[in-house]
């Protein structure tokens, strides 16, 4: 008997409720993608913001609504896009290669010195309120870690000589950083590539170069003879290796009258 | 001239006052309290505020990993407002552990010095309260014996439990009670150093001693509304706990509002609860509204009321 | 002591005796003027002279190029060798026109006094300091005309001079006050009627009684029908902000983000004021003014008549030169001016002082983290919250760095003086300003 | 496609639902003075987290969507029933410390995480070996938990004094605030420990 | 009687709070307490649900279970009652309500697993409350609850301008510091009773 009444409380509460929630339903449906919430669960969850939308969970939507591309998360990289693809049913798109951000100024405090002691905030904007910048190359790194900071992976560190430092591992090649420069000396690059490549950012004539830096690219076009594959070109006092011609021979290397140019990989790299 | 010009952003001048010489400040207003504590409670006391005192500075020093020991001078200040909370003689592991917990959860565990909500000291004598009330808040308290530097403990009630004690006692100070709370002249003469050199506004103890003594007056006139603002913590918190900085609002109308809140919760407690103690309470509740008071007594700006005329 | 004054603000060391007994002495006309196009706030000049042309002293050389702006100047004879970019005080290089100076000083035909203040008109006031280039002079620079072009419907009644200096250091004012007090009043009585304001005051801090008694007579003898009076006000910093002064003087509160003209008020500089008197009874165009050259890191401190677009370089030399422990290079006082990076830099219309601090001045302070002690809020004379408004725009919070009213800041630096945590607070406001700015603009 | 051991062992240690996802806070803090009432709680969580996903995990493919939360609540509300029930009849004293914290097992969210999040997509293998997983990572840091409070508090662990007749227990760990500051120092411990190794 | 009231007011809210004395509701309270706003948002929607939810249930407790004798029943019937009643108010607010359904919306679904809610209702049982009781435990126990929740919120606004170790941050800091506030909160201990 007492299991009986049990049964009727319960099962009568249960169709009480059931049925009340079954008319409301029927009278508030709302749309739902489920789409959504997996895609979400797939993406890293960092809400970097580098596909440009604001957040993982905006990405995802703006991509079930196919206004976002698949490949769009950056952070993400090829794995995530081929299984966003396998949810949205569609082929898979976006590029293999593991990509980092690259640093593309050599002028640590030792060797590129500043024209005036700048004191106040420690941000790169903001030093560069002063006069440009207390540097005397108008085109360094400035060494206040504005990039470091910004970073959301932890994989940007500010070394001891006041020049940033890329964890290799930990890069996501998202390009906050790249925007975080304020002097444009970030760039994303392919973080296997096998050429060579000028570390410097200095559009400044040679003989400014020389006064303000020791290791900035003066323009004085050595490499640019040296270079069996004429992948270098000068331009703005600046010599810029073209990696597609590069076959990594090292002429260029050994020309430069500054020993500046590198391996594109081994620079700034942790 | 062969340095570099410094440029930086505008004033150029700095006043010459800084956290370190604030600090240093808050410790020569503790000075007659101390000196009144191994007047009063002989070398126990002193070795309580000097353990409490080194504890928290070692223990500042290994969280920042810094070799100088008096650092900006903050963990000394909580340290010894810790032993001024104490008891003059509790076990020294009692000590110890307060003085570590206050600076490394009151203090560090939020980040550091400015940004601890509660006060420090009060959250290291919370902890000893709640873990081994017997030691730190129990019934019985050491007697003060003037010039005695050798005598046995002899024990008693509290004046707040008596309500026996003269008020010229709990002026002077002859009174059992915490290391640094019985000696109502010694610390006024701290808390008028601390308001001259600017580091303490009157707003905080003003209202809460106003509002203990306003309660004491429904608790028996006149006599006792003296006697409740001269017994126990109530002029150690209002002048030199609830005036904390970092823990207290920044804003004049929320200094009152935070003072006032102090006065009315220690009485609260002091009239109808269990502990017969509510300074330490009512001061960590009240840091713990100092953010929402702040937010709410927003200054009114310069010509701010004009334009709404407008 | 003065009861005249605002709630807030600092009492820093004054540090005025550096100077402030040297009387105005002409500066050395330099063998070349780099004479900035950018001398006022608002829209920069464009060239009227071409290189190789041979200009007078007072000849005009920069055309303003819209309202908000006013003509500049060549402040000695000789010819345009360049016309190029420069370091200018604000710290970027700025179009300049460079100026190779023959020694003759040949006054410009437009040099000759005009009507008498009683024959002109407001219009024609106003007018003039359009026409000769007048800014305010006490550092900002805004451009005169446009503060004597109140909308129609304001109706001006009181004009106040501002005699406060209240930045430390600085004592060109005082020097002025002393020396020109005739000119301060016959400029204010042009500045009322162009303007048909009623009421004149004249605010001094009370830390210049000399200067006060020297207002006192000016006044007495040369107001005719004018009602003007001189205030003492109480010494303090920042006494001569604008919207302080008139809080001081008047009572009346500038409600936030709006002009003086809003209480019917509108403020001039001391040597604003002459350069009115001087435009009106010689006919002469603002291309010299007084700055101050002092501070512990310079020999011989002195105020002079400097010749705009003089190297400061030129002028420490002229000063004895610096001293072995100067380190930094202000140009207008210690709370609000612009350090620079060389001295390779030249005055223009709003350098009131050249200050030249040492070693102990510029200690690299770490920064601590804020203690909440409150003394900045107690001090900001717009009653905002520095210590917030920084720490939020420190961690980037921008939409907070607005709630606790970072627009309404006027970077008059009470709030980084008194800090004990040495925070860059204004400079974090400053930041966030900027920031405002930008996003308001989207 | 994750291995059956990973499945597993994710939710010990890289999806600990208590010092990862913060689940279930409020038994973790209320049970945990000493180490057996922790342990009982987990042990009891996890029996209803186990059967709730075999069930869950049975009908999901019946149950509509629109009905799916309120019939995953009454499964595991039968589940907290029936332990509820048994704790009663065969362990009292357990059932008296652990009071309403029994009944409350239904709205830990971390057993509707798991139905909501984990059962009702998988099949009843994994489901198993997810809930087993995670069960034990709950009752891990449970009993965690309960021997420092107990340690400290009372100075034994699963009530063996161990600690002496000297030691004065820090009774601030057997009370509420304890319980809080525990916890809390407790995950910044193992916020280190996991950056420390890699482990997201 | 009157006496009585005052007292579960007082000690529900200040003496004996649901969340920093008898952890209920902890997750909410560590999730919705990052902004002010936010957190009075959801104490509202939660004194709303919780009023609501414990009369029902203490309704269908003794008008049902006790008389059929199905008090071993009551976890499923109060769980029911609370889930079917969080998405009748959403329902019915969407409808009748949209501005307060705006405010309170999203909060509603946190409501269901926010073990306060059924927490309350147990315990409102235990203490054996009559109606009038029952009302006023329930509103003051979610009041307490709000209470606890903006004061944690305006903590932690001030917390995020700190520099703060990332061990820390988040989770850890808001545990210690409900853990002080519960110390303080201890100070209210004695002063009323039930």
């Amino acid at each position: 008997m007492e299991l009986f009444t049990a049964l009727i409380v319960i099962g009568g509460m249960g169709l009480v409720f059931g049925g009340l929630l079954a008319v409301a339903a029927k009278h508030f449906a709302v749309e739902e993608d489920a789409r959504v919430e997996t895609i979400c669960d797939l993406l890293p969850g960092a809400n970097c913001g580098a596909c440009g939308f604001p957040g993982c969970i905006s990405f995802a939507e703006n991509v079930v609504g196919l206004k976002a591309d698949a490949s769009g998360c950056i952070p993400g990289g090829k794995d995530i896009c081929d299984s966003i693809c396998k949810v949205m049913g569609i082929d898979s798109v976006g590029s293999e290669v593991k990509k980092v951000a690259e640093i593309s100024c050599l002028g640590s405090r030792d060797v590129a010195p500043d024209k005036f002691e700048y004191h106040g905030v420690r941000d790169c904007n903001a030093a560069l309120a002063f006069s440009g910048g207390f540097k005397a190359c108008k085109y360094g790194c400035l060494g206040l870690g504005t990039c470091a900071e910004s970073c959301p992976f932890d994989a940007l560190h500010m070394g001891d000589n006041g020049l940033p430092i890329v964890d290799r591992e930990r890069c996501t090649a998202c390009g906050i950083c790249v925007k975080a420069c304020p002097r444009d000396l970030i760039r994303i690059a392919d973080a296997d590539r096998t050429c060579k490549y000028v570390p410097c950012n200095s559009k400044d004539k040679g003989k400014v170069v020389r006064e303000v830096c020791e290791v900035g690219c003066t323009g004085c076009k050595a490499c640019v003879k040296a270079c069996p594959q004429d992948a270098i070109v000068v331009e703005d006092s600046l010599a810029v290796i073209d990696s597609s011609k590069c076959d990594n021979c090292g002429e260029c290397v050994d020309a430069c009258r500054r020993s500046i140019i590198k391996d594109a990989a081994k620079v700034h790299h942790a | 001239m062969d340095k570099k010009l410094v440029v930086s952003s505008s004033p150029h001048l700095k006043s010459p006052e800084n956290i370190h010489s604030i600090m240093v400040d808050v410790l020569v207003a503790l000075f007659p309290v101390a000196l009144m504590a191994v007047f009063l409670f002989g070398y126990r006391a002193l070795a309580t505020m000097v353990i409490a005192t080194l504890v928290a500075m070692i223990t500042e020093a290994i969280i920042l990993r810094k070799g100088n020991l008096f650092g900006d001078g903050s963990a000394a200040v909580t340290g010894l407002l810790l032993a001024m909370v104490l008891p003059p003689a509790p076990p020294w592991w009692v000590v110890v552990i307060g003085s570590a917990v206050a600076v490394g959860i009151g203090k560090h565990l939020f980040g550091g010095i400015g940004n601890n909500i509660f006060n420090p000291a009060l959250v290291g004598r919370a902890v000893l309260v709640v873990s081994w009330g017997a030691h730190v808040a129990g019934d019985v308290w050491m007697r003060p014996v003037p010039f005695n530097f050798t005598a046995d403990i002899v024990t008693e009630a509290t004046p707040l439990a008596t309500k026996a004690a003269s008020l010229l006692d709990l002026f002077i100070g002859t009174v059992s009670g915490s290391l640094g709370e019985t000696s109502a002249l010694a610390l006024i003469i701290g808390g008028i150093w601390l308001y001259y050199r600017g580091h303490i506004d009157w707003r905080i103890p003003g209202a809460f001693i106003a509002l203990v003594f306003v309660f004491g007056l429904f608790d028996g006139g006149f006599n006792m509304g003296l006697y409740h603002v001269l017994a126990g913590g109530v002029l150690l918190g209002a002048l030199f706990m609830a005036t904390d900085m970092v823990t207290s609002p920044v804003t004049s109308v929320g200094k009152l509002i935070f003072g006032g809140g102090c006065g009315l919760i220690t009485m609260i407690i002091r009239l109808f609860g269990s502990y017969p103690e509510g300074v330490m309470f009512s001061i960590l509740l009240m840091n713990s509204l100092t953010p929402i008071i702040d937010n709410l007594t927003l200054p009114k700006r310069f010509g701010e009321v004009k334009q709404k005329n407008a | 002591m003065s009861e005249r004054t605002f709630v807030g603000g600092i009492h820093p060391g004054y540090y005025k005796d550096f100077s402030s007994g040297k009387p105005i002495a002409s500066a050395r006309a330099p063998a070349q003027v780099i004479i900035s196009l950018h001398q006022n706030i608002g829209a920069p000049c464009d060239p009227v002279v071409q290189v190789g042309d041979e200009v007078k002293m007072g000849q005009k050389i920069g055309e303003p190029k819209g309202f908000v702006s006013t003509p500049v100047f060549a402040s000695v004879s000789g010819k345009v060798t360049k016309i190029e970019p420069f370091t200018h005080p604000l710290g970027n290089p700025l179009p300049a026109v460079f100026i190779e100076n023959d020694g003759q000083d040949k006054p410009d035909e437009g040099m000759k006094p005009g009507k008498p203040l009683e024959e002109l008109s407001a219009e024609e006031i106003k007018q003039i300091a359009k026409d000769f280039g007048l800014v305010g002079l006490g550092g900002a620079t805004f451009p005169t005309h446009v503060k004597l072009s109140p909308p129609p419907e304001v109706k001006i009644d009181t004009v106040i001079i501002n005699g406060a200096e209240c930045e430390p250091f600085l004592t060109a004012d005082h020097r002025q006050m002393l020396e020109q007090a005739d000119d301060i009043v016959y400029g204010l009585k042009a500045f009322m009627k162009s303007l048909g304001a009623t009421n004149g005051i004249i605010g001094v801090e009370d830390n210049k009684l000399d200067a006060l008694a020297s207002m006192n007579r000016a006044v007495a003898e040369g107001k005719g029908e004018y009602d003007i009076k001189v205030h003492a006000l109480h010494t303090k910093y920042p006494q001569g902000a604008e919207k302080m002064l008139i809080k001081a003087t008047t009572g009346r509160e500038v409600p936030p983000g709006a002009l003086p003209m809003a209480v019917n008020v509108v403020n001039q500089n001391g040597g604003t004021a002459v350069a009115l008197a001087e435009a009106i009874k010689l006919g002469k165009p603002l291309y010299e003014r007084i700055v101050t050259v002092t501070g512990p890191g310079i020999k011989e401190p002195a105020n002079m008549m400097v010749r705009n677009g003089t190297m400061v370089k030129d002028l420490i030399e002229q000063c004895g030169g610096m001293t072995e422990d100067a380190r930094k290079l202000i140009l207008g006082g210690p709370m609000m001016g612009l350090a620079q990076a060389t001295d390779e830099v030249p005055v223009i219309k709003g350098t009131s002082g050249v200050l030249i601090l040492t070693e102990e001045f510029v200690k690299d302070l770490s920064i601590d983290p804020c203690i909440k002690c409150g003394k900045c809020i107690d001090v900001c004379p717009m009653a905002l919250m520095p210590n917030f408004i920084g720490s939020a725009s420190e961690k980037n919070k921008i939409e907070m760095a607005e709630k606790y009213g970072a627009m309404d800041c006027f970077e008059c630096g009470c709030c980084t003086y008194t800090c004990p945590a040495k925070r860059p607070l204004v400079q974090w406001i400053r930041i966030a300003k900027g920031e405002i700015g930008a996003r308001r603009k989207k | 496609m994750t291995t059956l051991t990973q499945e597993f062992s994710k939710g010990i240690i890289k999806q600990n639902p208590v010092f990862v996802q913060l689940l279930g806070m409020c038994p973790i803090l209320a049970v945990t003075i000493t180490a057996t009432n922790g342990f009982g709680m987990g042990i009891a969580s996890m029996f209803v987290l186990l059967s709730s996903n075999i069930v869950v995990s049975f009908i999901r493919n019946v149950v509509p969507p629109r009905v799916r939360i309120p019939a995953y609540i009454l499964v595991i509300a039968t589940f907290v029933t029936i332990t509820d029930l048994v704790l009663n009849a065969f362990l009292p004293s357990l059932h008296a410390a652990l009071g309403i914290f029994i009944p409350l097992i239904v709205v830990n969210c971390m057993i509707m995480g798991r139905a909501e999040g984990f059962a009702r997509k998988n099949t009843l293998g994994r489901s198993v070996i997810d809930a087993l997983g995670m069960g034990i990572g709950f009752t891990l840091a449970l009993t965690i938990l309960g021997i420092v409070r107990e340690l400290l508090g009372a100075g034994s662990i699963f009530g063996a004094n161990i600690m002496g007749s000297s030691f004065e227990p820090m009774a601030l760990f057997a009370s509420p605030p304890g319980a809080f500051i525990a916890l809390g120092i407790l995950l910044a411990i193992f916020n280190y420990f996991y950056r420390k190794f890699g482990v997201q | 009687m009157e006496l009585n009231l005052a007292a579960i007011i007082f000690v529900a809210i200040l003496a004996n709070n649901i969340v920093l004395n008898q952890f209920l509701g902890v997750c909410p309270y560590l999730g919705v307490s990052k902004r002010i706003e936010t957190s009075l948002g959801m104490g509202m929607a939660v004194v709303f649900v919780m009023t609501l939810a414990t009369i029902v249930s203490w309704v269908i407790f003794n008008f049902i279970l006790i008389p059929l004798d199905l008090v071993y029943l009551r976890t499923i019937a109060f769980i029911l009652v609370i889930a079917s009643l969080v998405q009748l108010v959403e329902i019915v607010l969407k409808k009748n309500n949209p501005t307060l359904f705006k405010a309170l919306g999203i909060y509603l679904p946190l409501i269901t697993t926010n073990c306060a809610i059924l927490g309350v209702a147990l315990l409102n049982i235990q203490m054996g409350h009559n109606i009038i009781q029952t009302v006023v435990y329930a509103i003051a126990a979610a009041i307490g609850f709000t209470m606890a929740l903006v004061i944690m919120a305006g903590i932690r606004e001030r917390l995020e301008l700190v520099n703060m170790s990332g061990l820390l941050q988040g989770a850890a800091v808001t545990l210690v510091t409900a853990g002080i506030l519960s110390l303080s909160f201890m100070g209210f201990a004695g002063i009323m009773t039930l």
